[in-house]
């Protein structure tokens, strides 16, 4: 497999088809874009099975001095394999979900999210500071094509939104961007993340990334687009932007926050432990009141994100692992959640919750499906969500108890109002004649949420195919955190083998 | 500096020849006023136009090509500006020079030979 | 002169004043006072011409009938309309006429006989005359009236249309001589053909320059036969339509004292100012003076002849003979001269 | 120096001093009929002129050796540079008009005429190496602009914006002329190597006046904020293909010939000027991007567009580096093909009748009716907002950088942070013809030049551009050393 | 004796005096044309006074140059003023106004 530029190969598959697409009619379009997602997919898996676990950090290299100022330059290590194969395996799905409900341009639609995907892949993939800017900064334009396009009746204003809030918070990281390139005298990612920055400077440098990846994650309090762009964009938007387009925020943090400035990371971790903080438990609250299903979901991906936040602000592996697996886990689930919605909104063509109710009598497939995916969202051991979550909570732990605390009580929050949405939507009785009559999923919609209620599950119940291939890359960050470590406040103390379990299960039984 | 000292004569001509045309101008207002021939009244005051008291604002709008006229005139006399410079000192700047007067002429000729096609030196 | 009044005791930059006032006033007195004398001449000649017999009654040969006319005129009442711009209505007249007497400051009357014996004379004198039309443009829009004003547009189209050939001939005039100053130029046509003739208007190659100098020289003082300005068919009496006494005479005093500058620039530009027609010694015994003031009566000759003899053109042939006659021939002597001077090594 | 080295440097502005004379004449026997001849041998000119440059870009000519007429012309890679992009510039505008004039019954023969000795004035004004030459050349640019904004003589709003071009452009000269006055009188000299050499020992209260007019007069021209009132008005009225031509030539032509003075003449003396070009960037910028966002005519807004991308282009100037002009020339590049598609796609929205619709809401859903035209103007709208991957990110990153490099970051951060502003309005013009309902108006057939030269500038601000990153900033280094070496 | 500051003193007077007359002067174009040439008049005063001073000719040079460019420009001035005035029938400057925004 050395040698063969299958990353790129990855990226042109995309976006050939979307360039064909342009110029085709509806239906070819569709089975073509399917093809070329699923083929990317195939090619995904492919990647992942040659991706040698413990090998070199960088793999899949490629670089090719095309540019002046920066190069092309390809390379993953586990953590991007794994966002990776998140993207790829969403796509066909986005495709799917896509099928029926688009019914105008069509093969713009696809083009725009075949952009989207060879985007998105080429984030992770980057290895070049200012590679990964554009495809980053890219993203945009297709995002709000589709927004803009295919959404629902305020999709203008969301469109904007989405538009303009991110476009400021990363114009600013390119600032900083060409500072790091000049003062480090390179655009090499890998280079720079253990290239040690003046610690004063870091602090700028560290705002300004974080301008932009705060507005990507979204981190309360800029994440007021994120429920708009949410509500106003068609199923496969939503999927494609919580599944996927919040954890390059993430990664960014993961990427460059974290290993390159990580004196910066340490002095600022209070600053986005209150917010986080902040945001779990308000938009808990908010995600409460809400009749929007989709909004509702948005706020519980608000609230998901913080999590991921101040488990990457813990310092330790065990934050740091646990935040990647809420990136994961929360790009399935949450995808999982706006599918479920879109589902039932090709049906009935309204988001409003009271309009449901006792869904699982006509629907029981999708109630079963939904309760699946509604689990993972709280948290329920054994699907995705759980592991991620206590081990970022565990990692926050051994820094403040204070902050474990009231992000304990986000998650508790969190169950509720799932639940209360889970029953009000599946349970009760059925109010609306028109509800009652929808049919249950077909093969088409089975297709779509099988996969990821076997994805969910499988990361539940076995999560150590997920932390494997970035456990060394994970240890590598922790290790360049290490001298800007916090000290904690909950003192933990390295015990003798066995009590280490007796700890977990002790934090186990308060969750 | 040049010796502007030659021009001080001008100086005192142009004030004489002032005084000169001030006097014959205003001079015989002056006499018209004390000899009571200065008596002026509305039929006097009006302005010439063959008898008839005047139809319309004499200002009104004009040919065009007095325009036209007055813009070749502003081109072409500024060129010859060019020309006396070069006229005295075409023994210092040698056949150099002269070829590059001819080059610029040969412009002019140019825009004149389009302007007469154009038809803009007709007056009719 | 300056030394003169130097010897009645005065210091020198007060004698230098004072003889310089004295020059001026040698030169504007009887500048005016000939000019008195030619339109008396003018309209002589004419008659002559026509077999009439003209001014006859006032004085011996009615030699006085221009002082009677100006008695006359100064008598008058001044009329200023009351649709006229009255400040710029009288200012006209002080402009025409002060810029009418101002050339003559450096006319070369005599070797040495000049009251500035500037290094741009010639300059000077297209910068003065083109001066000129201001007040012919000034009295047309200040009358407020509909000939004079068209009369005015008429007169400085009419004047700027020639000035731009005059400023080409007057180039090759330069180039020959190689300085702007009038005196040099005068001497430079001293023996300047054939080492006899006086005058570049016997060169080949210039004399072509003098006859359309000499047209030329009509058509902007708006001689006949290029009078349209004052056609009284059409314009009754011009862009002077609505003046009246001395005002009026002031440009009638001015007119004339452009054509007899226009005749002294003939006879300074090309037929050797105060040099006598041929380079023979024994015609210096004749003054300069006299030689220059014999040209330029001689000019007045020919400016009075062609005006009793030619019909007046018409505006169009007028502007077509300027614009698509003189220009282009003026600048091809431009070149023809320049050129054969250059090959002929006149600069070396 | 030689007359003869001279000559053979200035060859190509004798090409189109030639050709513009040439055809002068023919357009005087020839007439109006003869208009598509003349296009076609003034074009040819033009790319006769770029061969003749193109040897001094590509070879990076620097020194004394490029320096003509006792160093009053400099023929370096800096105005090969400039010069290429305005003769691309120039027979683009040639190439477009046919089909736009035809519509007026206006395709006059001396349009193209007009345009090659706008060229030629351009190409003088980026060589130039003394005020002298400098103001030659701006007015032989700027009188034939004058006449070309008022080209369509029957209507009015080309009339008036003529009339405003002129004395707006008049008032420049004017300023730029009393700058010149100023240091002329203070250094004693014409020559830009000369003032340098005199401000070298500091720089005296009138110079500084000099240079303070100097540079607002050059505002002027590049429409610059606070004197860029103008600009809005004289791209609306004027005609579209002329307006094209306004938005790219002439601005590169006055930027170079900014960067001339600025950089070689008072380059000692950045000090002195760099807060006021930093002023003027930013000041551009906002409001640039300010002044469109209520803009319902789309080529008004592309004239505030140009005001915002000039205020970014200043931003390499102010930084006075090397770095920062050799940025300034990649961004000119780039801004000329986007302004160039910009234009001709806007030459391309007519209605059913033929007119032209420079109405924004009649774009409305045209995406739909005109997908290819629509995609074409939206790349166009992203590459002017600096959104990657379109190439007109990489022009603001350029310049960016440069300003990083010199240790200007807040002017950096302060420039970057408005440019979002700037994309709202971009945005605007992408959510008329892509989210609203199809308004149906724009319907008219087109000319293939139109859809030629549309394809070239979209696949040049494409992704595909960055492709020629590493060789157009070759060249663009390549200049800026020649603009530096004169020094 | 009248030194070089004076000219200066004057031809900035005039300068200001000429921009003052484009922006203030709400009457008549012809006013602005006039206003430019005295821009350009106050220029060459400066340019030949400083040539005087300095003893060097390029100042005069430049100042012919100034006055045939000016020349120039006014001429084109003129025309487009035609055009206008043949459009519009006015040349008052409040009627610019066909372009507002």
């Amino acid at each position: 497999m050395s040698g063969f530029p299958i990353l790129s190969l990855m990226l042109l598959v995309p976006l050939a088809a979307a360039l064909a697409c342009l110029f085709l009619e509806a239906k070819p379009a569709r089975n073509l874009a399917l093809a070329a997602t699923l083929l990317d997919f195939a090619l995904g898996v492919v990647l992942w099975a040659n991706f040698d676990i413990g090998g070199a950090q960088w793999q899949f290299t490629e670089r090719v001095e095309l540019f002046s100022g920066f190069s092309y330059a390809l390379g993953i290590d586990g953590i991007a394999l794994l966002l990776i194969m998140l993207s790829v395996f969403l796509m066909p799905i986005c495709i799917g979900a896509s099928w029926k409900s688009i019914d105008k341009r069509v093969g713009e639609y696809m083009a725009a999210f075949l952009l989207m995907e060879t985007l998105m892949i080429g984030v992770f993939a980057a290895q070049d500071l200012f590679l990964f800017y554009i495809f980053f900064e890219a993203g945009l334009i297709p995002m709000y094509l589709i927004i803009g396009v295919w959404g629902g009746a305020d999709r203008i204003y969301a469109s904007y939104k989405f538009f303009l809030y991110t476009l400021l918070g990363s114009v600013l990281m390119l600032i900083a961007m060409l500072w790091m390139a000049n003062t480090a005298g390179t655009t090499d990612i890998p280079t720079l993340m253990a290239y040690d920055f003046d610690p004063h400077v870091q602090t700028w440098l560290w705002l300004a990334f974080f301008a932009s990846f705060a507005v990507k994650m979204p981190m309360w309090p800029v994440h007021t687009w994120l429920p708009d762009a949410h509500v106003q964009a068609p199923t496969a938007g939503s999927v494609i932007l919580a599944g996927v387009l919040l954890k390059m925020g993430g990664y960014g943090f993961i990427r460059f926050s974290l290993p390159m400035f990580p004196e910066a990371s340490a002095y600022f971790g209070p600053l986005i432990w209150g917010l986080s903080m902040a945001a779990v438990v308000l938009t808990s609250l908010i995600a409460l009141v809400q009749h929007d299903m989709k909004k509702l979901i948005a706020y519980s991906s608000v609230a998901h994100m913080a999590i991921v936040t101040i488990g990457l602000f813990a310092f330790n592996v065990q934050g740091l692992e646990g935040s990647m697996l809420i990136m994961l886990s929360h790009g399935l689930v949450s995808g999982a959640l706006f599918l479920c919605v879109g589902i039932i909104y090709d049906r009935l063509h309204t988001r409003e919750i009271d309009r449901y109710g006792g869904l699982s009598i006509n629907m029981p497939r999708y109630a079963l499906f939904f309760m699946l995916f509604t689990m993972a969202s709280v948290g329920l051991p054994g699907t995705s969500g759980f592991v991620g979550e206590f081990l970022s909570l565990a990692g926050i732990y051994q820094v403040s108890t204070w902050a474990t605390l009231i992000c304990a009580t986000g998650i508790i929050l969190g169950a509720a109002y799932m639940l209360y949405l889970y029953r009000r939507v599946a349970f009760g009785e059925q109010k609306n004649a028109d509800a009652a009559a929808m049919a249950d999923l077909d093969v088409r919609e089975l297709l779509m949420v099988v996969p990821l209620g076997i994805a969910v599950l499988w990361m539940g119940i076995y999560p150590e195919s997920f932390i494997a291939p970035m456990r060394a890359d994970i240890a590598a960050l922790d290790a360049r955190l290490a001298a800007a470590k916090p000290e904690g406040d909950s003192k933990v103390a390295m015990g003798k083998e066995k009590p280490v379990h007796e700890e977990v299960s002790a934090h186990e039984g308060a969750h | 500096m040049t010796d502007l000292s030659q021009y001080l004569p001008i100086l005192i001509f142009l004030v004489i020849a002032l005084a000169l045309s001030g006097i014959i101008v205003f001079l015989p207002m002056a006499v018209a006023r004390l000899t009571g021939t200065h008596n002026p009244n509305s039929d006097k005051l009006s302005e010439y136009e063959c008898g008839f008291p005047a139809f319309e604002d004499p200002r009104s709008q004009f040919d065009v090509r007095f325009y036209l006229v007055a813009i070749l005139f502003i081109i072409f006399d500024l060129e010859a500006a060019f020309l006396f410079p070069w006229a005295v000192s075409l023994d210092v700047t040698g056949w150099a020079g002269w070829l590059t007067m001819m080059v610029f002429l040969g412009e002019l000729a140019i825009g004149l030979a389009y302007a007469w096609k154009k038809g803009a030196l007709d007056w009719e | 002169m300056t030394a003169f009044f130097q010897s009645l005791g005065m210091s020198h930059d007060w004698a230098w004043f004072v003889s310089t006032i004295c020059g001026i006033l040698l030169i504007a007195l009887p500048l005016l006072l000939g000019v008195a004398m030619i339109i008396y001449a003018d309209r002589k000649i004419w008659a002559a011409m026509a077999l009439r017999r003209g001014p006859n009654v006032v004085g011996p040969f009615g030699l006085l009938q221009s002082f009677a006319d100006g008695l006359k005129v100064f008598l008058q009442e001044t009329i200023i309309p009351s649709a006229a711009n009255k400040g710029i209505f009288l200012i006209a007249p002080v402009v025409t006429f002060t810029v009418a007497l101002m050339a003559w400051a450096v006319i070369p009357f005599n070797s040495g006989a000049i009251l500035s014996d500037i290094n741009v004379g010639l300059l000077y004198v297209l910068a003065i005359s083109s001066l000129g039309v201001y007040g012919t443009i000034m009295a047309g829009w200040a009358s407020n009236s509909k000939y004079p004003f068209f009369s005015a547009m008429r007169a400085s189209a009419q004047m700027i249309s020639y000035e731009v050939s005059i400023g080409f001939i007057l180039i090759c005039v330069v180039l020959w001589a190689g300085t702007f100053n009038l005196n040099d130029i005068v001497k430079a046509q001293e023996g300047h053909v054939l080492g006899i003739f006086n005058g570049f208007a016997f060169n080949p190659l210039l004399f072509p320059m003098w006859v359309m100098f000499l047209i030329s020289g009509m058509a902007e003082t708006q001689r006949a036969p290029f009078d349209l300005t004052e056609a009284e068919s059409e314009l009754v009496a011009g862009y002077q339509t609505e003046y009246s006494s001395m005002a009026f005479a002031a440009y009638w005093l001015g007119e004339y004292a452009n054509v007899l500058l226009m005749c002294a620039l003939n006879a300074t530009l090309f037929f050797g100012g105060w040099l006598p027609p041929l380079d023979i010694p024994i015609l210096y015994l004749v003054p300069g003076f006299i030689w220059f003031l014999l040209k330029v009566l001689f000019f007045f000759f020919v400016f009075s002849w062609v005006k009793a003899t030619v019909p007046r053109y018409r505006y169009d042939q007028l502007m077509r003979l300027g614009w698509k006659v003189f220009l282009p021939v003026s600048l091809l002597f431009v070149v023809i001269v320049s050129g054969y001077l250059m090959a002929t090594g006149h600069f070396a | 120096m030689d007359w003869s080295q001279s000559l053979r440097l200035i060859a190509p502005e004798e090409t189109l001093s030639v050709a513009g004379l040439v055809l002068l004449l023919i357009a005087a026997w020839g007439g109006d009929k003869s208009s598509r001849l003349i296009s076609i041998l003034a074009v040819a000119a033009l790319a006769a002129a770029s061969f003749l440059v193109a040897p001094a870009l590509c070879g990076g000519a620097m020194g004394p050796d490029t320096s003509a007429f006792f160093g009053q012309f400099r023929a370096d890679a800096f105005a090969s540079y400039a010069k290429i992009l305005i003769y691309i510039s120039a027979a683009a505008s040639l190439v477009i008009a046919p089909k736009f004039f035809d519509r007026f019954d206006a395709m006059r023969a001396e349009y193209p005429v007009l345009v090659v000795f706008a060229a030629l004035g351009m190409g003088i004004m980026v060589s130039a190496g003394d005020l002298l030459t400098l103001y030659i050349g701006l007015e032989m640019n700027s009188l034939a602009a004058y006449v070309l904004a008022a080209f369509l003589r029957t209507d009015d709003r080309s009339a008036e914006s003529g009339l405003k071009y002129f004395v707006l452009g008049s008032l420049a000269s004017g300023i730029l002329l009393f700058g010149m006055s100023l240091t002329y009188g203070f250094t004693g000299t014409t020559s830009f190597s000369g003032i340098n050499s005199a401000l070298s020992s500091g720089l005296s209260h009138g110079a500084l006046f000099g240079i303070v007019f100097m540079l607002a007069g050059l505002a002027f021209k590049i429409s610059a904020v606070p004197f860029h009132m103008w600009t809005p008005d004289v791209y609306e009225g004027a005609p579209t293909p002329v307006t094209t031509f306004f938005a790219t030539a002439p601005k590169v032509a006055a930027l170079g010939l900014t960067m001339r003075v600025m950089l070689d003449a008072f380059g000692d003396q950045a000090a002195a000027w760099q807060q006021i070009v930093i002023f003027i960037s930013l000041a551009s910028i906002v409001v640039g991007a300010l002044g469109a966002i209520g803009q319902t005519n789309i080529k008004r807004l592309m004239a505030y567009s140009s005001i915002n991308n000039v205020g970014f282009m200043l931003i390499g100037l102010a930084v006075a580096t090397p770095q920062g002009a050799s940025a300034m020339l990649v961004y000119l590049a780039i801004y000329v093909a986007m302004s160039l598609g910009g234009f001709v796609a806007i030459l391309m929205l007519k209605d059913e009748n033929g007119n032209f619709v420079e109405d924004i809401p009649m774009l409305a859903g045209l995406s739909r009716t005109r997908p290819a035209l629509a995609l074409g103007l939206a790349m166009i709208m992203f590459s002017l907002a600096g959104i990657p991957p379109l190439f007109g990110f990489w022009g603001k990153f350029v310049v960016f950088q440069s300003a990083v490099q010199a240790n200007m970051i807040a002017l950096a951060a302060i420039g970057i942070a408005a440019s979002v502003i700037g994309a709202f309005y971009y945005l605007k013009v992408v959510k008329i013809m892509y989210f609203d309902e199809p308004a149906d108006v724009v319907k008219g057939e087109n000319d293939i030049w139109h859809k030629i030269i549309l394809v070239a500038s979209v696949v040049f601000i494409s992704p595909l551009g960055y492709l020629l990153t590493k060789w157009l900033g070759g060249l663009a280094d390549a200049a800026a050393a020649a603009l530096y070496f004169s020094l | 004796m009248i030194g070089i500051e004076h000219y200066v003193v004057v031809s900035s007077i005039l300068f200001v005096l000429g921009v003052l007359g484009i922006f203030l002067n709400r009457k008549n174009i012809i006013v602005i044309l006039m206003a430019i040439e005295l821009i350009l008049l106050a220029v060459n005063i400066n340019l030949v006074a400083f040539s005087s001073f300095l003893g060097d000719l390029t100042g005069q040079i430049f100042a012919m140059f100034v006055l045939t460019v000016a020349a120039g420009e006014a001429a084109v001035g003129l025309a487009i003023l035609v055009i206008y005035f043949r459009g519009r029938g006015s040349i008052a400057v409040d009627d610019v106004n066909r372009m507002k925004g």
